[in-house]
């Protein structure tokens, strides 16, 4: 069990971070880098945003990666988390089927979401407590409407992000989803994708990340010299530029948003 | 270690509280898995016997072949279903995707390894003078296969439980195939993925517990069975 | 469709064999409604004869032919030297045959009887589990499986085995019966030649997967060494010598029929038979063809088979524990 | 420790079964370095006696004592009825015994001697698998397996059930040199009593679960119907009616001893026996105590076992075949 | 189903231009679950013949759990052995969560019930005579154990092969401990999981049969074993 002790010994850093950076190719680019200028070698589980925070309040990790603002607030204000730090954003959007039969192309999200519980039209929910889910429940709330957790066409696939896009595309229904993953989605299909984006670039749609440090105070064995470290690179001006030009299919993903 | 303790208290609330959402999840996973134990069964031990009973060329190699599906990752299996039922595929026009019957149909892809390995091997340990006991007895076809399930029937009782227990746990199949979705195609092991990932840990425990309890309930009735000890 | 109807089975130029063994069987028929037993040293073939007789196996060359057809399962059954109960009651063991040619009629009945039949007491053995029975239980259970299917050819391997004198008489009353009732062809190997061949038409002896004569014949197996040229003899395990002429291989096994050997008190002079062993008669047993006697006699740590007639038994004053000579000319040796 | 060193067992107030089989002896003691044959019929509990004798079992009530103590097993050894050999070779299943004591000097040697002393040729057989052999000669290499220990007790259930005739002499003599040569004690059951009493000093018969008697005792089963006050009977299988006075219980079971069996080639008259059954010689053989003979009697479908010496054998002109009246005692018969 | 082509080619490509990140997955994948079966073995056959071959109050009780166990859904042990390895877990100071080891005591409470129910299973199937003929031979102990087992050998591998394929083939033990860390904790099946998240289905496939290889290769060799047909 050599290679293990470098965790202990050598600059090692745990992080619990979300699929969608870790599945867009965004870490592996970011890992490289920090390896090469700092000697720090990131080592990351890529979960869901809950279980990513509950990996945090076990102190299982050094450093959290996530985009969930309410869910983050709590867990610095339960002492878990210290100095959240804002790294970057990237949208949301709805997708759909290409002929649009509850004809929401071009709305807004507000009214998209009315127009579609209106029509029962089928919509896939995340429904993981991700961050994307998040988001939505919050969006029913600001249409002013009740989660239609238990209607029939309100379908909660409890899974990731492709997943869920794909079982819209198969039942030929709507669902919100993160652009990067849509991208990847569109790109393993080949240009014959089940679905399209609908509504986009709606302010409501912003999906930010922040960095937050496990707190050193309850978790004596975390790395926070390392964490401190990592999220110092992520804000440098280099690193902010490396997220803004990266690309799948020659679309940026990411917005750089650091506070200098 | 919390998780655990509130793992527990969880599950007895889930239970006794008639927790609508678990019931649901229970159900499915108890019709899909039964019927898909069965359909393995039935395929599966006639099977078992002639990859056993009879001699024939490539046999050896053909047992290691299905020993090999032993180790099929559920997740494969879901996507070889999935790539067969999905709309675009060859039997898209069944609607068998994010259905009951398509987990039926990937879970006895999936245990149907196990009941054809397990009663071969089964039926290989049983004494040699079986067979010629059988025929000189008269019995003809049908039944020396059922004659030869018969006597080794404490050791297909155990296939049958590992295969019911590979049917009942798996999650990549349901997944995959049956899409999650819930009061539809949720089992408890999807439950418990969906738990996991929301980081509610002690939720996930308390369905595993949950899971365990029929599996109690399915193999204490096996011992009814199994009278001779 | 049969080509003689008074067979039953028909075996031509069979060879069979597992490992360095080989049955060989040029020509072999067997009488419909005969019984024919098989006798022989261990590992002579008796039990792959049988299995050949019982289709069980097929042989690698040459055809067993019952009744004219190459196969004959329904009308055959077997019990094996070793048989196995099925994981049931007795009742579902005797039962299961048929059961499974669906011949359901009576059954109970007909079980308490192929139940009697072999001595056994239904009411105290008819629910008995398969490991709830002893050793000779288990083998009369076996047979009783068998004998209820009331067969064309009944097949027995060493069906007295482990059984008891009692039960012993009964079985043979029970295959006469089966015979005479049923018409059914028995054919049985045991080691015990007295139950044998008070059973049996006639007796086939086997050695090394040949037939070796017919009847109770005495084997004398190889190495030979060479005496004097045209004088070859082999050694008996206890030192004695048995000569014979020229053997066509060192390793061959001369068949001596015991109608051959000639018994004397004293040791006898000037005679042309080379052949003059010592032995003492071990046991005295009455044969089915009455006024006949067999007689075993060890002689140097083997048993020779011999026959008398009553009345030179009673001349001679002839009783097991005596001490005789056999005598025998080298020429009665003969070569399998 | 040992309170009496001249036994080897002392078996006291014994009693165990199976289901409805109850084995119940008050007291038995076996002579170190004797030889005690078992002998009775299928069920009657030979095969029970010899798992206790052998520590496989330990009885529900009463003890086993060897050598004075109540455990034996590394001392003894025992031949199942029905042996089973290890899936190895040949080889392998002789010496396996010997590799768990870690007594491996001289290994391939003595398993070599020890298939020889089983009359099995070692260089054919040494390197076959275990489903390679016939019926006789699993037996063998199983029995090989035992003799090689060399153990103070040797138990031998049914050693020559489907043996060859030869190989029984080979076995016999082995015995016998395990007795004199290693001071071994021998206890073997079988139902081929002509072979048990060659080779043991004496035999204890069983008949369900009790012993009853030594030696070779008629037994006669009940039940006994009343047929006048004082007097009952019991129906042998073809018909005859063996007469007793009063017994303890309808279904008891009555001990015959041979040497109350008076033979007679006459019907007799007025005499006090009350007992006259018809029956025919079925075998002679001599017996270990030099001087008496030892005859199979057929009546009524069942066989008695009477003892005659070599000057009525041959006055009376007896040889198998030969009609005869057995006449004994009504108080002759005993109860168990 | 282009996929299922498309995975075919892939998984040649894989192997024959020796992709690193699949060779790392694939060391891990072997080295985890070969250390795992050896554990199971070594603890499991024991218990297997314990339970078996003796007669005790409760045994059919524990046979019944360990049969139930069969059906412990991987999430569930993975959750467990995280519970109790997590930092704040009794085992936390040990440094086993995201190691190799972590993955190597979740796997080895998976497959623990499938050797000793199978091979409690294979015991119980053997002759009666078995036992009694050991003894009467001298055999004590262990010498009665090791007899046991090499007499149900055959039966034995079977139960041997059917945990390696549980073990290789699990994903929630590797996922949940293991963490699917790059270069580190990641074993196929995590791969195939992240792979079929992002919707590479195609790549999904062809970890798959790069799993189904190395098992077929631990089935061929295990036939060498088998020699008697
Ligand atoms: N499966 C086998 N593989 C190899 N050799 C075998 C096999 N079965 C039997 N043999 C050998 O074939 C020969 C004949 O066996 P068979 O069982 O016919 O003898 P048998 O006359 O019935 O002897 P027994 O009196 O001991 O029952 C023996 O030498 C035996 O060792
Ligand atoms: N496991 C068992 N369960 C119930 N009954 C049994 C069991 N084993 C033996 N018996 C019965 O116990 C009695 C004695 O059996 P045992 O094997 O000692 O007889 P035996 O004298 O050796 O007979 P055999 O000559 O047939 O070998 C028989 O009536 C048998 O049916
Ligand atoms: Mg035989
Ligand atoms: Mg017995």
């Amino acid at each position: 069990f050599s290679e293990e002790k470098v965790k202990d010994s050598g600059k090692v850093l745990m992080m619990a971070t979300t699929t969608s950076t870790d599945n867009t190719g965004l870490l592996d680019v970011l890992a490289k880098n920090l390896k090469k200028e700092k000697g720090i070698e990131l080592r990351w589980t890529a979960v869901g945003t809950g279980k990513a925070l509950q990996m945090g309040r076990d102190c299982n990790v050094d450093v959290v990666l996530t985009h969930d603002p309410e869910a983050e607030d709590k867990f610095v204000a339960d002492g878990a988390g210290i100095n959240k730090t804002q790294l970057m954003y990237n949208d949301f959007i709805i997708v759909g089927p290409k002929n649009d039969p509850a004809g929401i192309k071009k709305k807004s999200v507000v009214e998209a979401l009315k127009i579609i519980n209106e029509k029962k039209a089928v919509f896939t929910s995340r429904g993981d407590k991700s961050g994307t889910h998040m988001l939505e429940l919050r969006l029913w709330k600001s249409a002013g409407l009740a989660v239609p957790e238990k209607e029939k066409w309100y379908m909660e696939t409890g899974q990731g992000m492709i997943e869920t896009i794909t079982i819209a595309a198969e039942k030929g229904g709507y669902t919100l989803a993160d652009r990067g993953t849509f991208i990847k989605y569109e790109s393993s299909l080949k240009g014959k994708p089940g679905a399209v984006i609908l509504v986009e670039k709606d302010q409501a749609l912003f999906n930010q990340y922040s960095a937050i440090e496990v707190n050193p105070a309850k978790c004596p064995k975390a790395r926070n010299d390392l964490a401190k470290a990592y999220i110092d690179w992520m804000k440098s001006p280099k690193t902010q530029r490396a997220i803004g030009n990266f690309k799948l299919m020659k679309k940026p993903l990411f917005t750089p948003n650091a506070k200098k | 270690m919390d998780y655990l303790a509130e793992g527990f208290i969880n599950a007895f609330l889930l239970l006794i509280r008639g927790n609508e959402e678990t019931y649901s999840a229970v159900y499915t996973t108890v019709y899909v898995s039964s019927i898909s134990i069965i359909i393995s069964l039935v395929l599966g031990l006639p099977l078992g016997f002639v990859l056993s009973y009879y001699e024939f060329i490539g046999k050896k190699q053909i047992r290691a072949v299905v020993d090999t599906l032993l180790g099929l990752p559920t997740v494969v299996v879901g996507l070889l279903v999935y790539a067969f039922i999905t709309r675009r595929g060859p039997l898209g026009e069944y609607d068998l995707l994010f259905n009951k019957s398509g987990i039926i149909a990937g879970q006895t892809l999936l245990i149907l390894p196990v009941v054809i390995s397990l009663s071969a091997s089964a039926i290989e340990s049983l004494d040699e003078r079986l067979r010629s006991t059988l025929i000189t007895l008269g019995a003809r076809g049908r039944k020396i296969i059922t004659g030869t399930l018969y006597e080794s029937r404490f050791a297909i009782m155990t296939a049958a439980a590992a295969a019911y227990g590979r049917a009942i746990s798996e999650v990549g199949v349901s997944m995959m195939v049956g899409g999650n979705i819930k009061w539809h195609t949720r089992t408890i092991t999807t439950a418990i993925a969906l738990e996991t990932g929301k980081g509610e840990f002690a939720m996930g425990i308390a369905l595993g517990i949950v899971l365990l309890l029929i599996g109690f309930i399915v193999n204490w009735l096996l011992i009814f069975l199994r009278k001779r000890g | 469709m049969t080509v003689n109807s008074d067979y039953l089975y028909e075996l031509a130029d069979i060879e069979h064999g597992y490992g360095t063994f080989r049955l060989r069987i040029p020509s072999l028929n067997i009488l419909r409604n005969s019984s024919v037993g098989l006798s022989g040293p261990n590992g002579s073939g008796k039990s792959t004869l049988i299995r050949l007789l019982s289709f069980l196996e097929y042989p690698e060359k040459g055809v067993v032919r019952f009744n004219g057809r190459t196969h004959g399962r329904p009308h055959v059954t077997m019990l094996q030297q070793d048989p196995y109960l099925l994981k049931r009651t007795v009742y579902d063991n005797v039962a299961y045959g048929l059961k499974a040619a669906k011949d359901t009629e009576n059954l109970k009945q007909r079980v308490t009887e192929a139940l009697e039949i072999v001595n056994l007491d239904h009411k105290k053995f008819i629910h008995r589990k398969w490991f709830e029975l002893s050793g000779g239980e288990a083998k009369r259970v076996a047979l009783a499986s068998r004998v209820i299917l009331k067969p064309e050819a009944l097949l027995l391997d060493e069906p007295v085995a482990n059984v008891d004198s009692e039960s012993s008489i009964a079985i043979m009353k029970a295959i006469t019966w089966m015979k005479e009732e049923h018409s059914s062809t028995i054919i049985l190997s045991s080691h015990d030649l007295t139950w044998l061949s008070s059973i049996t038409d006639n007796i086939w002896k086997l050695s090394g997967g040949k037939l070796a004569g017919s009847g109770t014949s005495n084997l004398i197996p190889g190495p030979w060494s060479k005496e004097r040229e045209g004088i070859w003899y082999s050694l008996l395990p206890e030192g004695e010598k048995v000569y014979t002429h020229t053997p066509p291989d060192a390793e061959a096994t001369a068949v001596l029929n015991p109608g051959d050997i000639i018994l004397s008190l004293k040791k006898l002079k000037d005679i042309s038979a080379i052949n003059m062993l010592p032995g003492v008669v071990v046991t005295m047993s009455s044969d089915i063809n009455a006024g006949r006697i067999r007689l075993e006699i060890e002689s140097s740590g083997r048993i020779f088979y011999a026959y008398i007639t009553e009345a030179s038994a009673s001349k001679m004053k002839l009783f097991p524990g005596k001490k005789i000579y056999l005598v025998f000319k080298a020429t009665s040796l003969q070569w399998i």
